[in-house]
């Protein structure tokens, strides 16, 4: 694992110009470029059910957000590699925001880090294989909420 | 089962009995959400980077003969780019042809860069594997035209012979399934599963339907070039394979491009 | 809604230009016959697609020259030699199995030249048809199928006729949109049979 | 070194929008060619957005993010003419940075 990272490091440090006093900051967590990533969430990203997923992300039973979390996904996508998936929150202090589509084969999509000034606002796009849920889950005031939508996946064109 | 599910096809239910005209209508909102999911991927096309591509080949040298493409002749003098695609196909003197994009590109790689013609049309398309230049080329040059009306002109007698020879393989039928492009493509409102076809008889479909292509092809993560949607048109009819660039695609194209005349270019677009 | 109107316009302005160019004498053949060397030299063979493909029978010459719109005698000869054509099931029965006929109607797939020659042709039915109500997304190019049976009955002389509409729907409409499924081999007789059941048996989806 | 990001910001109202459109292929793993080999997972991990040396956004991608990933999110503050840095690391190492000054 610590290979791993130094590796990704070191390339890190090449696409930012390879210089010795870059290197200097980088052994000093101090990268310029500010590619000093944090640990990418293995367990959580490779859950295959939504129970897994929260366990790994250490959610109990997140609140009913139905109210709180506006989740804005469309009601038919026309081609399921590419599902424009939009969470916004009214509720203070949103500190993370995590996507999920519950019928993939790792249930986890995207998370999101929200330091202190970035709105609860956030839009990416996903892939389904098939109809399923997509799942908005925020973290506010140290506790978590969740909601969900259905996105139906058509089968497109000629088929052909 | 959800609650949604259920208020969706109880109203199909109601229709199943009653005529086609109220089925109609009840598809619409089908429609209406196809229209909001394509409103919702509208932002932050791919095509952008095919765009960037295309302009450094362009400026790039290449070939045997180590040269740009920038004095390349699209139709508005050598090296003019802006609003050439809105005039395309059109007849060039020096190769005594009506020529489209994609086939005047062939033209300057040839002539300019030295690049023979088989080694540019062996492999025009893009793969998920490898890009094609002259796709990223094409991609370039249409996106210096966003904007500006699509102006093609038949003036000359060898692009109206192009025209009504393109208006007939519009209206070809043949292979196994007796298709031909009007089998899909001459009638409104009607659709393929759940995507809405253009009847490019009717100018205001024509232009849209025009204009926006090249286009990023969501389900295939790649910018397709027009050359290859008339190709994979005539795949799906059945059809043998059109060679690239040749006579007949390009008459084809003058058809289309004729019908869409008066409409703003509008790409590379961003298709489902 | 204004399909219709916007339809009829486009068909008279395709006879108008019909009539022109025949005017024209010798311009108009002579566009058909550039057309046809055209379009002869520049489709190749792709994978099971070969080139031979763009040769057309009379059926689509015709159909094809005046834009779908025969006049009446041809198209009264041109119906009448495609009925003729019509190879019935030797068992004298057109009900086969909806289930299998459900698949069929959802594949698109089939004589393309990315498909391979042993890949089974699907019927490309939800493509331009509404049939089972389960399925929203079907096309609208034909007519909606959907309660066919319901609507129709389950007769044998319904039977028959479905079968021959789906073996050859241009013995009926010549310039038809739909293809001549049986008559040009693209489904087998027992694929045909899955389909009428699939449209008439009334436990199919397409009759609940 | 992957290819150059698209980065659109501008701030209006104190708030800065920032849309980011990537190039990756993002491949799952789960994907097989024509023959049935499979190609293997290749996809971007974490993104991370730094605006005056302070990190506006981070991120964290699955296989489920789409090929040429979108970004868009809204932070308060930024100033027109000053820089954004978007950063994505994916799961072989390699790694990309771009920056855009924002608009007005």
């Amino acid at each position: 694992m610590n290979m791993e990272i130094n590796l990704q490091r070191r390339k890190a440090l090449k696409t930012g110009g390879g210089v010795g006093l870059l290197a200097l900051f980088g052994a000093l967590g101090l990268l310029q470029s500010g590619v000093a990533f944090a640990e990418w969430n293995k367990t959580a990203f490779s859950a295959k059910t939504m129970d897994d997923a929260l366990n790994a992300l250490g959610v109990i039973v997140p609140e009913n957000g139905a109210a709180s979390i506006q989740l804005t996904v469309p009601e038919i996508a026309e081609n399921g590699s590419v599902v424009p998936v939009t969470v916004a929150s009214t509720l203070a202090d949103v500190e993370q925001i995590t996507i999920f589509v519950d019928k993939n084969p790792s249930v986890l999509a995207a998370s999101f880090v929200l330091p202190k000034g970035t709105e609860a606002y956030i839009t990416t796009r996903v892939k389904m294989g098939q109809t399923a849920n997509v799942i908005a889950l925020v973290k506010a005031g140290g506790k978590f909420y969740r909601t969900s939508k259905e996105v139906k996946v058509t089968a497109g064109g000629c088929g052909g | 089962m959800n609650n949604s599910t259920v208020k969706k096809l109880i109203p199909l239910l109601v229709l199943a009995t009653s005529c086609a005209a109220t089925a109609a209508e009840s598809e619409i909102s089908d429609s209406d959400r196809i229209a909001q999911y394509r409103e919702m991927i509208s932002d932050g096309n791919p095509a952008d980077f095919d765009e960037m591509r295309g302009e450094e080949l362009w400026k790039s040298v290449a070939g045997p003969k180590q040269a740009t493409l920038e004095k390349c002749d699209l139709g508005k003098g050598a090296g003019v780019v802006k609003g050439v695609y809105t005039e395309l196909p059109r007849y060039f003197k020096d190769t005594g042809k009506v020529q489209d994009l994609e086939s005047r590109l062939v033209t300057c790689m040839t002539t300019l860069q030295g690049i023979p013609e088989e080694v540019i049309t062996a492999k025009p398309f893009a793969t998920d594997k490898k890009a094609s230049d002259i796709s990223s080329l094409a991609t370039y040059v249409v996106g210096q035209s966003k904007g500006i009306k699509m102006a093609v002109s038949t003036k000359h007698p060898q692009s109206k012979e192009a025209y009504e020879i393109g208006k007939r393989i519009f209206n070809y039928r043949a292979g196994p399934y007796d298709f031909a492009c009007s089998t899909c493509h001459a009638t409104s409102n009607v659709r393929i599963r759940m995507q809405d076809l253009p009847n490019l008889n009717v100018k205001k479909d024509a232009q849209t339907a025009y204009a926006s292509w090249p286009a990023y092809r969501v389900s295939q993560g790649l910018t397709r070039s027009f050359q290859w949607r008339l190709n994979d048109c005539f795949r799906q009819q059945r059809f043998p394979e059109p060679k690239f660039a040749s006579e007949a695609t390009v008459a084809l194209t003058m058809f289309l491009a004729v019908s869409a005349n008066g409409g703003e270019y509008a790409g590379p677009g961003l298709k489902r | 809604m204004n399909a219709k109107l916007i339809m009829g316009l486009a068909v008279s302005a395709a006879l108008a230009s019909i009539s022109l160019s025949a005017q024209a004498g010798n311009t108009a053949e002579g566009l058909d016959a550039k057309t046809a060397e055209i379009v002869k030299r520049d489709f190749r063979d792709k994978g099971i697609a070969k080139a031979t493909r763009v040769n057309q029978d009379e059926l689509q010459a015709m159909c094809s020259k005046y834009v779908d719109k025969l006049p009446a005698k041809l198209k009264t000869r041109l119906e009448a030699g495609e009925s003729d054509a019509i190879k019935w099931p030797a068992d004298g029965k057109y009900m086969g199995d909806w289930k299998a006929g459900e698949k069929l109607a959802q594949s698109g797939r089939g004589m393309t030249w990315s498909d391979k020659a042993e890949d089974p042709a699907g019927g490309n039915c939800y493509n331009c048809h509404q049939l089972s109500a389960k399925e929203i997304a079907f096309g609208t190019i034909g007519p909606s199928l959907l309660n066919f049976g319901k609507i129709r009955g389950n007769t044998e002389a319904n039977q028959r006729y479905t079968y021959s509409r789906i073996y050859n729907a241009k013995a009926m409409n010549a310039c038809a949109n739909m293809p001549r499924f049986g008559h040009m081999g693209i489904l087998s007789e027992a694929q045909i049979k899955d389909l009428v059941a699939l449209l008439l048996d009334p436990e199919s989806p397409v009759n609940k | 070194m992957g290819n150059p990001m698209k980065i659109r910001a501008a701030v209006k109202d104190g708030v800065t929008e920032v849309k980011i459109l990537m190039q990756h292929e993002m491949e799952t793993g789960l994907r097989k060619e024509a023959d049935g080999t499979l190609v293997p997972a290749w996809f971007i991990t974490e993104v991370k957005a730094q605006y005056q040396g302070r990190t506006v956004l981070e991120t964290q991608f699955g296989q489920s993010v789409s090929k040429n990933p979108y970004l868009l999110f809204r932070f308060k503050g930024g100033v027109a003419g000053e820089k954004i840095t978007v950063s994505w690391l994916d799961n072989k190492g390699d790694t990309r940075s771009d920056e855009v000054s924002i608009a007005g």
